[in-house]
């Protein structure tokens, strides 16, 4: 395993972040958190033919770049840290990683190559809206007919589901799970774009009525591939939150040495300097905890599931800790809408709730340490 | 259980609760939680408004104004009721019982009033309080500065005396009512030269004046309840000046003491309803039988009994003429934390529906999205927990101040 | 209801705490705690003839002073800030209830009026080996002969169950559960004192054999006495959490008022300030819960099953707060033998595990409010 | 994992794992959980004690030190193996991996021996740190005293210099190891006129001296690891002063910025045997199933984990060239923070049982008893984590100091 930063990834990291600072600072998410699909398809082109962060991860055979998940890990901290709000968790990583699971070459081939280069962008629809993060929540069907599969029920909580080109989204069959490739624009699917208590992070609800779909990878096999997408997809969670985390310490840590009340800045009171101490400790802690998690990825190793349960449930707790204690190191203005100070919190809390809380993978934690 | 505070203070209740019986227009009850506005800041004011729309407020306001009973807490004298704690909390109660609103004169009330009382002359008294009562004049509050949050005497708004007036220029900004208002107590440097807490003056001025100028602060709930104010050369004469040139700071202290009261016994009835609507939630949602949730709903519910008990024994504590200790402070730092924490456990029995927000232009929230976003003000404004705790520890504990720096 | 504090309570207060200064102070509670029933008879006959306590909540009828719970409270109080270590919870809060609350005439008058002086040591004995706190986990058997009954089994973590005169036991019978009375010398009942984490509180185990015993009260209304005492207990042990949670916090400030390290005294910095003033948030939010409860217990308000679960859920997590707290202020010193604050953490620690724990008793009132 | 540390790590530790396969008595292993001595502060050192009485310990510090690797950190030139602090984890992790223990020569090899490196003479170094590799000199700590908990520089032992020597005279405190030290190194003022940290010297005394004398100071936890020591004119040549006289503040903060270092990949182990064996004994209870136990047992295992992680990513940044940073600090805040909630878990998954203590003379406890009380102790020893706090927001944040207070 390798564990630490090398000079390659720092960097990618910089050079990640030169590019949001230039092309995606605060103030165009605040532009975009307003409009419903929170894209600018620009800067989304640019990030995929220039830099190539959406196939990052992906092998070269599949259009990528074939980096590690290491590497992805540390774009997602910068993501998260600048509060992209475009569908790169979405596309880059729950459809990449769906696929990817799914051992369908036809698939592959037909998909990553362009979500890769981000003419494509993917998603996977799999909760419904009964909120259920469980895998076995699913409901919606899929039904053989003469010439391929049909899916009637609904989705709810698809992270860029009314942006995304392709739908990838489990169903039930008789013989179990299924994953299901969809088009946008497939007859008999509808898509509403949901407003958000996180603006900068977009969600929908679809309806399928009938839509005809190609299935993707061996029936029944939707379970396995969800479950390894689900970790996946956690660990690339708490890598973004571990981004916003930071960012938002570095904040607060900024204003206390500027901020002056009663003579002095405010850093130096034991209530404000004590209080960054600990969020530091917890900053830390969650960045070791990403770094071995992504790690866990890149070599595929068997401890992902425990770990992805594990470093979701920290970086939950964390980021939201950071992001409140940022509100009241700022005070007053920590609170208006004008501060990014919300942005951070908002995005805590809804990356909290997203893929499930806290409480939620510290319960399968438990079971998956055989407790 | 119902406190026993003696038998004056229970004919009190009797003669209060008949008169109520005898005088609230049937219409107003129910329409109002108005206790919400107690001390969850702002949540709530939608309440009041809605009552105040009501055709037969105006009819109530006539009535309390006949009896003294607005400002009831002010002496006779200055026309009020001269009712103690006790009394404005059985009032209160008694209110609430009915399901009435009391008609408050907001900070003009609670703030000006007493100051007035306290250090005004008689010709201020005279001509400032009658005006609060009958609710002439409302007033909004010009204390804190961009520069000042938590060190309020930092503040730098100018009061430079000319002739008989005071010109004023300066920032505020956290000022609530700005739009009901047409006046404005503000705390202003009137002499640069003195020692930080000294050179400050308290002066009334009129907030329709056309060199007051104002914005609104957007919060991040989304709305804005809070205003920044311009004041660019605004005059008031020096007999708006309360306590006397450069004594404002004392007059400023006097007021803040006279902040919180009278509501102890009534202060928790819009946390316990919030938390049955939380428990209903979770029943609704399926997790109530969820033993992580029954022990965060279970804590709760203890918070929420604390403060009637607090408030309770706090009410009986002025009953048996106990001056009020650090109860203000602590009380504060108990609903704010509270409150925060409450918000976070809707969040976690809302779940995944707490991502959504319902549709609509700005940025429209659920109640409990709302309750999260909007509590975490509490620990925040009108004194940060952080100042909360100092007071705590210096005035209840006797532990030794922050060493003074050097300048 | 009455609330707050009367002069009269508060002379009982006084003359409750002076006699504990001059005949309980710490340098007896040290001594004592290394004996095995650790009182001192002298001293426990004195606070019965003298001052009343042990009588002071039991009616004029049964030989009591006929003041009220809140009156009692504010001995515990004072007993739990002295760490005072005799039977005074075993004999005038457990024994004392049971019997009230038994219904039985006889047996209060038999019993009452020498709890009350002083001259019998009662305790209760309901909890068995398994260490569960709940009602129904009694397992002893009463088997009722021809002559009377007959108890067989076992009970542990039983309050001076080693040093008092008078066993209350609960027991099975075919009717439901039953109270009984056996006297310490009863055949075929063996005690053994238990060595305690909380070495100023003495338990027993003790063991039944054939046993014959009295019957209190009706056969099978075990339960409903128990429920009472039980919720009785559960306040009556919050006092004394209470009590030993001022204490704390008073040794903590004091020792932060004169403690100067860096030239300045510990108090003064926010670290340590702002601790103490959170701890005395909880230490008066405790007090205004005990002061309810007490006067729920006084006017036999029903409000008390759901007092009593809240107080002690709060009361435990108060005091150990506070207790631990008190050695991380006083820092090295806080942490050896010879200084007090591992008294009041042990006591802490005991008095929250004794009838159930934090978590238990706030499940407890999740369900007694209807969740 | 396994932390993939480059080819020439690689090396090192296939050498050092042939080596100690090699030369290890297989008597000794599993014999002491060794690496527990190394964050829980005395807990562990029965274990140690038991494998030092184990007939081929002599044999396996014999084989060590003729391969030198006693003090292997130390340079060559020093009598060390000049290991870095990557090569020493992954000595102490073969170590462990053979179950046998590294010999160590406690604060001697951590504290005095980099003392004498870095600040001593030639003939200081030639004279004091061959006694410390052999074993024949072993030393305790005289830092802290009476009146200074974190505020180590307001010492008050005196050193008077007197001809060629150093007369010291005070009383020490919190001293670990004193009965089986027979040196202490000592910070004591030579200077009382000096500024607060100059005028302090570092001196090597003869701790067998007739003029000291200690007493053992028992903790809560019924132990009596810790010595108060009595310093009453102990007598020791100039010679034993390192790095001069009144430079005793920087030579002792050079010793603690030694104070930790290349046990990080292994720290957690004895964490982590901790938690399992807390999971059995929820098992064995029928706890493991309660949602809330199983919530902290959760929390646990992420805190045990974490320091897993840390400490492989601290040992690959060492291994890529970069310098440690806070990480101290934050390590030591974490492991007691950590530790005291462990211990309050453990009572509660053993419920009422824990109430009760095993028979026996004194104050024995149970295994989990026991890190529940000496859990406390892990926040206040080696810098308070107040102190801690202060260091990370300081070193690692740039947040001001406390501004100085006039004296």
């Amino acid at each position: 395993m390798i564990l630490g930063i090398t000079a390659e990834q720092e960097e990618l990291r910089a050079a990640v972040r030169r590019f949001l600072a230039d092309r995606a600072p605060i103030s165009a998410v605040r532009t975009l958190m307003d409009t419903s699909d929170g894209l600018d398809p620009a800067v989304w082109r640019q990030a995929g033919a220039q830099l190539g962060l959406q196939g990052i991860a992906i092998p070269e055979e599949y259009g990528g770049a074939g980096f590690s998940f290491a590497e992805q890990a540390i774009v997602l901290e910068e993501l998260g840290a600048a509060l992209y709000g475009g569908p790169y968790l979405a596309s880059a990583v729950l459809a990449a990683t769906a696929l990817l699971a799914s051992g369908d070459e036809a698939a592959r081939m037909a998909y990553l190559p362009s979500i890769a280069s981000g003419e494509l962008i993917g998603t996977l629809a799999f909760t419904e809206e009964d909120g259920s993060w469980d895998i076995d929540a699913t409901r919606m069907t899929a039904v053989a007919d003469g010439h391929g599969w049909r899916l009637d029920g609904r989705k709810s909580f698809v992270l860029d589901g009314h942006t995304a080109g392709l739908i990838l989204a489990i169903a039930r069959t008789g013989d179990g799970l299924s994953l299901f490739a969809v088009p946008a624009d497939a007859t008999g699917l509808t898509r509403t774009a949901l407003p958000t208590l996180d603006q900068t992070r977009k969600l929908a609800r679809l309806e399928f009525a009938s839509v005809p779909a190609t299935l993707v990878g061996a029936v029944g096999a939707g379970s396995a591939v969800l479950a390894r997408v689900l970790d996946v997809a956690a660990i690339a969670q708490a890598a973004e939150q571990l981004g916003g985390a930071q960012r938002a310490l570095d904040m607060a840590v900024e204003y206390a040495k500027v901020r002056h009340q009663f003579g002095r800045p405010i850093g130096s009171f034991q209530a404000i300097k004590h209080r960054c101490a600990d969020l530091l400790l917890e900053v830390e802690s969650l960045r070791s905890a990403v770094q071995y998690a992504a790690a866990a990825v890149a070599e595929n190793s068997d401890e992902i599931p425990v770990v992805a349960a594990l470093v979701k449930a920290y970086a939950s707790d964390v980021y939201f800790h950071v992001a409140a204690e940022n509100i009241q190191i700022h005070g007053g203005i920590g609170f208006t809408w004008e501060h990014d100070a919300h942005l951070y919190f908002k995005r805590a809390k809804a990356s909290e709730l997203f893929l499930g809380d806290a409480s939620y993978h510290r319960e399968h934690l438990a079971t998956r340490i055989g407790l | 259980m119902e406190l026993d505070l003696g038998p004056e203070v229970a004919q009190f209740r009797a003669e209060i609760r008949d008169w109520i019986g005898g005088h609230a227009p049937a219409g107003l009850a129910d329409l109002t939680d108005w206790n919400n506005v107690v001390t969850t800041g702002g949540y709530g004011s939608e309440q009041r408004a809605a009552a105040m729309r009501h055709p037969s407020y105006a009819e109530w306001e006539h009535e309390l104004s006949d009896a003294r009973l607005i400002c009831p807490q002010w002496p006779a004298e200055f026309g009020g009721n001269g009712l103690d704690a006790v009394r404005v909390s059985v009032f209160n109660e008694e209110l609430y019982r009915a399901g009435v609103p009391r008609v408050v004169r907001g900070m003009g009330e609670s703030l000006v009033g007493p100051s007035v009382i306290v250090h005004g002359t008689p010709e201020q008294q005279a001509y400032f309080l009658p005006r609060i009562i009958s609710g002439e004049d409302v007033y909004c509050q010009g204390f804190s500065e961009p520069g000042t949050g938590s060190d309020l005497a930092g503040l730098q708004t100018k009061g430079e005396v000319d002739g008989d007036e005071v010109v004023i220029t300066g920032q505020k900004l956290w000022t609530s009512g700005a739009a009901r208002a047409n006046k404005m107590f503000v705390l202003c440097r009137t002499d640069p030269a003195a020692e930080k807490h000294a050179g400050i003056s308290y002066v009334l001025i009129d907030f329709t004046d056309p060199r007051v100028s104002y914005r609104p602060v957007r919060q991040l709930t989304g709305a804005a309840e809070f205003c920044e104010d311009f004041l660019d050369g605004v005059r008031a004469p020096l007999f708006n000046v309360i306590g006397g040139l450069g004594n404002g700071w004392r007059v400023a202290m006097t007021t803040l003491g006279y902040e919180r009261g009278g509501s102890a016994s009534v202060q928790h009835l819009a946390y316990e309803r919030e938390f049955w609507a939380l428990t209903e939630t979770a029943r609704k949602r399926g997790v109530a039988a969820d033993a992580r949730i029954r022990q965060q709903l279970a804590w709760a519910y203890t918070q929420v009994e604390i403060m009637r008990f607090a408030g309770l024994r706090a009410l009986a504590g002025l009953a048996q003429g106990r001056r009020p200790g650090p109860e203000a402070s602590i009380n504060k730092l108990f609903w704010s934390e509270y409150h925060k924490r409450l918000g976070e456990i809707a969040m976690s029995i809302e779940g995944s529906d707490a991502l959504i927000r319902p549709p609509g232009d700005g940025y429209p929230t659920t109640g409990w999205q709302n309750a999260f976003l909007a509590s975490r003000a509490g620990s925040i404004y009108s004194g940060t927990n952080e100042i909360q705790r100092n007071i705590i520890a210096e005035r209840a504990l006797g532990l030794p101040k922050e060493p003074r720096v050097p300048a």
